[in-house]
């Protein structure tokens, strides 16, 4: 493999470049491209580095606010929370990687994500991982939930940064095709915020970090192709990631961040040398030229087409400002990573590849990006899934509940969790376990609040409206722990976008998105596609996941789900209408996949929102949580489970109103519990503002030998003991291959 | 019968660990080390005694197993 | 109290360390980095932090401990300065030979992050003499390999010579260590090498103030 | 020159990864596998050229860092 390859039809099909492509590439070059300019193309024109089936569709998303300080475009999207102080995160899906080598792929996608936050200056200080896999019976998920779970684990705990939340669901559309989605959130300061635009010519470009290898090449290409039964056969592209040598590359950028010797930097992720240089001398309106013979290598060999393409991780490209090479080389010595000087921005353009004395690469900078093809491609819109399921009116609620809480959606994540320092940089003061988990601003009372959200049964029921919710929910963990929502990231997993269906899932959860950011004004700042998540031609449910993070003022005033004292009373805002269509209920215990899902009012989960978080700021709750899969009676078993205490309700309802008044998932509610004191006044406030709010029961219960149990008028009590049992047991038994 | 079975990293697959040991080795003074790779060793004992089949027994269980042969390889060595 | 933190590269609780210490002591530690020659020479107290020093390759600590400025930690907590190695900086004590035995993966395989209780077995030294012997506290754990092993007659040393500082709570070992050891003294009780993190708990917001009290008892030890 | 180093827990010492592994290979249907030990490999090439310094220089490489004798025991294999 040389820049002398010859570039047959054969070689450009296999780079997976249609013939109308290659045709452009022809007319902007003007001439055939050679083989290392042709595998530049491919990756720069692949679908996950240029977003050609949804740049369209991305456009319409809401993405300003005044708070806003970066929306997306950048590395990571970066807002204001005051004092000087910017919050800085994105979302990032490892899919296919982590399919193929689950512990590996699953790590290095951790690791990415937290160079897009450092390179922009900031500190990283919460990871994030929202995680889908097959049925468990599927062969292959345990394996994939090991090695995942270990994988994210082995990289953010040697990183030093908190896992803090995450979500955690089984489904059969993932069985061949699972999905990993990795959030990070960092802090930096306003006046010492880094970008990518390489403005300026003369000026050096910089490699520093770990050296380059025969990594992943392709690795672009292969998250935008279908899998089919040879894609395991791809595999020497796995790439290894080493989070030792990340740490001391956070720590050494962090020290040159400190001086303003730097003019650009960037992380080189997907396509690496490629995308990195490329996309810095596009933002900068400048050209680069860059020597290959100046790479540091870990391998014999290396052709110009693989220096270009390689995924070697733990890399970054930087532009100094003349003169401050030295100053900067001492740093990185000192953390005792590579540094070298590999070439310099220009004014022509153009980006220019030297190997071993010849070019091997001249093509301007925008036929990379600008010029790269964007498709309106055709999509039919599918009618949303209706109607109400039927159930069994007559089947014990409380079974229901207890088997609920034990089943591989509902139960709990511990397993997963505890295998993450999520204590570690001592400022997690909301862990695993909450609604959202909450990580003060190092040195002072303020602390954001991070959560991951998406209801893909809802999505396939109705992509719009499953959308919105999972906007919904997100904005509502946020509030459920006191804290305003401030803006979004996004990793949008869907299938195949050459097919209609597809393609209108994909269109229409956009909207659903754009349509709730916007509502809740809650702007999206950065994001990420991960399209062609299919396996022998089954797509996987349309599952835009939702990365949210919020601002709270004063930690000391910040709610959480556990009850805290017995007598509380026991208040849910927002209306219970029974919505079963789409439910865990009806889904666990009756076995359907059936109806519409939850209708999202948004004005109505703002103002419910609102009122909520105003009782948390102003002292008066401090005991809350959001309704959502499972509905009321889980949201309330789940409070009590965390703060060790038992419930009596009291709400008198019909019956055969039990099931969907218990187990419906209507949005836009909270269960909340407090001083039995403030209840009333609680509720008046409620009602003033015409608001729904309704006392439900008191914190409490105990059964007659003194255990803590959940009862109800005309439901029997369940100890908590037996709850838990359920609620605890199924994941490490599970994961033991106990069942 | 007893068994040893080395699982190494395939050729071009980045080994952080064997770098770190190379690198701290040097600076102990070892300035002839060169590359170093870091493995696993699986020491085993098989009730089989039929060697053939001892063999193709430990073969799949590399396979399946022992071995991640997406980014590594392995070799047996069986011992009476 | 003077005091300084060792920062080896990948130790990530060094911040950590530092913000309790100046919190309780009221003086910034002195940032030490792994490949000074020495330990300012007025410290009172050496911390060697948690992380994951190289990667944790090869064996936890066992790179770490060939740092240059190890050789004048060790040098001066023979001569009785006081050292407390949290986490990974306990698993480089035991690999400097600072403290007895070795620690091994957790016998479950897994990284274990949950807080655990502890008995405060000894409070004859000057790390746990603000705690009550037999109290119980909380502390965080959060490593893959905290798994105490060393030899019977060792174990029985440590035990017989009220060595063994913290134990974990019965039924709440999070890692096999044996006789549930998660901290232990050396013989001249001035080096303290313990897995769970009292730093994280010195601030009621974190899950507890219980960490605070040893650092409390080294600075009214030290004044 | 090249040298495999093998370093295994000493014997008494528990080793949980081994007896996992030899629990899923029985769970997998390898019924005659019996005891399982895991240990690390350590292959590193040495521009040393004189045999006996080169085990000499190996031996201390153990002792010093590549094994913890408190717990494990080492082997050096050179090959030319
Ligand atoms: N993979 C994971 N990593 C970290 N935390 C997780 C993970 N999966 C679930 N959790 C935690 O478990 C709790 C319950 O998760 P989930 O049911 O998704 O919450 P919610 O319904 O409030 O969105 C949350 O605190 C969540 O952060
Ligand atoms: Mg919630």
């Amino acid at each position: 493999m040389t820049a002398t390859k010859t570039v047959t039809p054969e070689v450009v099909r296999e780079h997976g470049l249609s013939e109308a492509e290659y045709e452009k590439i022809k007319s902007l070059l003007g001439r055939e491209p050679n083989y290392v300019e042709l595998g530049v193309f491919s990756v720069m024109w692949s679908e996950h580095c240029s977003y050609k089936s949804t740049r369209a569709h991305l456009k319409k998303l809401p993405t300003k606010a005044p708070w806003v300080i970066q929306g997306p475009g950048e590395n990571a999207g970066i807002i204001d929370i005051g004092d000087g102080d910017v919050c800085v995160f994105k979302m990032e899906s490892h899919n296919h990687p982590s399919f193929i080598e689950p512990f590996q792929g699953a790590a290095t996608g951790v690791g990415g994500i937290m160079r897009d936050v450092f390179t922009m200056g900031a500190r990283p200080v919460a990871s994030l991982d929202s995680l889908r896999f097959g049925e468990p019976s599927h062969p292959k998920t345990r394996h994939l939930v090991a090695g995942v779970v270990s994988g994210i684990g082995s990289y953010g705990n040697c990183m030093g940064i908190p896992t803090v939340a995450g979500e955690t669901a089984f489904h059969k559309s993932y069985n061949g095709n699972i999905l990993v989605n990795a959030m990070c959130v960092g802090l930096a300061r306003k006046d010492k915020i880094f970008y990518s635009a390489a403005k300026g010519a003369g000026n050096p470009v910089v490699y520093v970090g770990s050296k380059t290898g025969r990594d992943g090449i392709h690795g672009a290409t292969m998250a935008s192709a279908e899998f089919n039964e040879d894609s395991e056969e791809k595999r020497p592209t796995v790439q290894v990631g080493d989070p030792f040598t990340e740490k001391l590359l956070l720590e050494a950028c962090l020290e040159l961040m400190a001086t303003d010797a730097i003019i650009a930097i960037q992380d080189m992720g997907a396509a690496g040398l490629t995308s990195s240089s490329s996309e810095m001398a596009d933002k900068g309106g400048a050209g680069v030229e860059i020597d290959l013979d100046k790479v540091p290598q870990r391998e014999t060999n290396l052709t110009a087409y693989e220096m270009m393409l390689s995924e070697s991780q733990e890399r970054m490209l930087m532009v100094l400002k003349p003169g401050r090479e030295a100053e900067a080389e001492r740093i990185f010595r000192k953390w005792e990573l590579d540094f070298s000087i590999i070439g310099v921005t220009t004014d022509t353009h153009r980006l220019i590849v030297r190997h071993k004395g010849e070019v091997v690469a001249d093509m301007p900078v925008t036929s990379l990006s600008d010029a790269a093809p964007v498709y309106e491609r055709p999509f039919v819109k599918r009618t949303p899934m209706t109607g109400e399921p039927g159930f069994d009116a007559s089947r014990p609620v409380m079974d229901s509940l207890v088997r609920i809480m034990g089943t591989p959606d509902m139960c709990s994540k511990r397993w997963v969790w505890e295998q993450y320092d999520y204590t570690v940089m001592a400022d997690s003061v909301q862990r695993p376990g909450g609604d959202a988990a909450v990580v003060r601003v190092h040195g002072t009372n303020k602390g954001l609040a991070c959560t991951t959200d998406v209801t893909p049964r809802y999505c396939r029921a109705d992509p719009y409206e499953g959308a919105k919710q999972a906007v919904a929910e997100a904005w509502r963990n946020i509030t459920a722990v006191g804290g305003v929502p401030m803006a979004v990231t996004d990793c949008l997993n869907f299938s195949n976008p050459e097919k209609p269906e597809a393609m209108g899932e994909i269109v229409a959860g956009i909207e659903g998105l754009g349509e709730a950011c916007r509502a809740l004004a809650f702007p999206i700042v950065s994001g990420n596609c991960s399209l062609y998540n299919e396996t022998q031609g089954e797509g996987i449910l349309p599952t835009p996941c939702i990365g949210g993070v919020g601002l709270l003022k004063d930690v000391n005033r910040m709610a959480s789900l556990a009850y805290k004292r017995e007598g509380d009373a026991i208040i849910v805002i927002g209306e219970t209408g029974g919505h079963l269509g789409q439910s865990v209920y009806i889904r666990e215990i009756e076995g359907k996949e059936e109806g519409a899902c939850p209708p999202v009012d948004l004005a109505l989960e703002k103002k419910n929102g609102d009122f909520v978080r105003t009782l948390i700021e102003s002292g008066h709750a401090d005991t809350v949580h959001d309704v959502s899969d499972g509905g009321l009676l889980v949201a309330i078993a789940e409070m009590a489970l965390a703060g060790g205490i038992g419930a009596t309700l009291r709400m008198n309802y019909e019956h055969d109103r039990f099931i969907p008044v218990f187990f419906g998932e209507d949005q836009a509610r909270y269960v909340i519990a407090v001083p039995e004191k403030a209840a009333d006044a609680v509720i008046a406030r409620a009602r003033k503002a015409d608001i729904y709010a309704r006392h439900l029961g008191y914190t409490g219960a105990r059964s007659d030998g003194g255990e803590p149990v959940l009862q109800g008028v005309g439901l029997p009590p369940v100890t908590l003991a037996r709850l838990r049992a359920a609620h605890e047991r199924w994941l490490p038994e599970y994961m033991a291959g106990k069942s | 019968m007893k068994a040893r079975i080395f699982v190494t990293l395939k050729n071009g697959v980045l080994d952080p660990q064997g770098k770190a040991i190379g690198h701290a080795l040097n600076g102990l003074g070892f300035t002839s080390v060169g590359d170093v790779r870091q493995g696993k060793l699986i020491e085993l004992e098989l009730k089989e005694t039929d060697e053939a089949k001892a063999r193709a027994d430990l073969k799949e269980m590399c396979e399946k197993l022992l071995a991640n042969t997406i980014i590594e390889k392995y070799e047996v060595e069986l011992r009476q | 109290m003077k005091s300084a933190v060792v920062v080896f590269p990948a130790s990530n609780c060094d911040r950590d360390a530092a913000v309790a210490l100046e919190q309780i002591t009221g003086t910034k530690p002195t940032m030490v980095w792994h490949g000074d020659a020495e330990v300012p020479k007025d410290v009172d107290l050496i911390v060697l932090p948690g992380g994951f020093s190289y990667g944790d390759y090869l064996r936890c600590g066992a790179m770490a401990r060939f740092s240059r400025v190890m050789a004048d930690v060790i040098a001066k907590s023979n001569e009785g300065r006081l050292v407390l190695g949290i986490c990974n900086g306990f698993q480089v004590l035991t690999e400097a030979g600072l403290l007895p035995g070795a620690l091994m993966r957790n016998a479950n395989l897994k990284f274990v992050c949950r807080p655990v209780g502890l008995k405060v077995e000894e409070t004859q030294n000057v790390f746990t003499r603000r705690y009550d012997a037999g109290q119980i506290v909380h502390f965080p754990v959060a490593h893959g390999e905290g798994n105490y092993v060393a030899d019977e007659d060792t174990l029985d040393r440590l035990e017989g010579e009220g060595r063994v500082v913290f134990r974990y709570a019965p039924g709440d070992n999070p890692n096999g260590s044996m006789r549930d050891i998660a901290g232990i003294l050396n013989e001249k009780r001035n080096v303290l090498g313990l897995m769970p993190h009292p730093e994280r708990v010195c601030d009621p917001l974190l899950g507890g103030t219980d960490g605070k009290v040893l650092f409390e008892g080294l600075v009214e030890a030290l004044s």
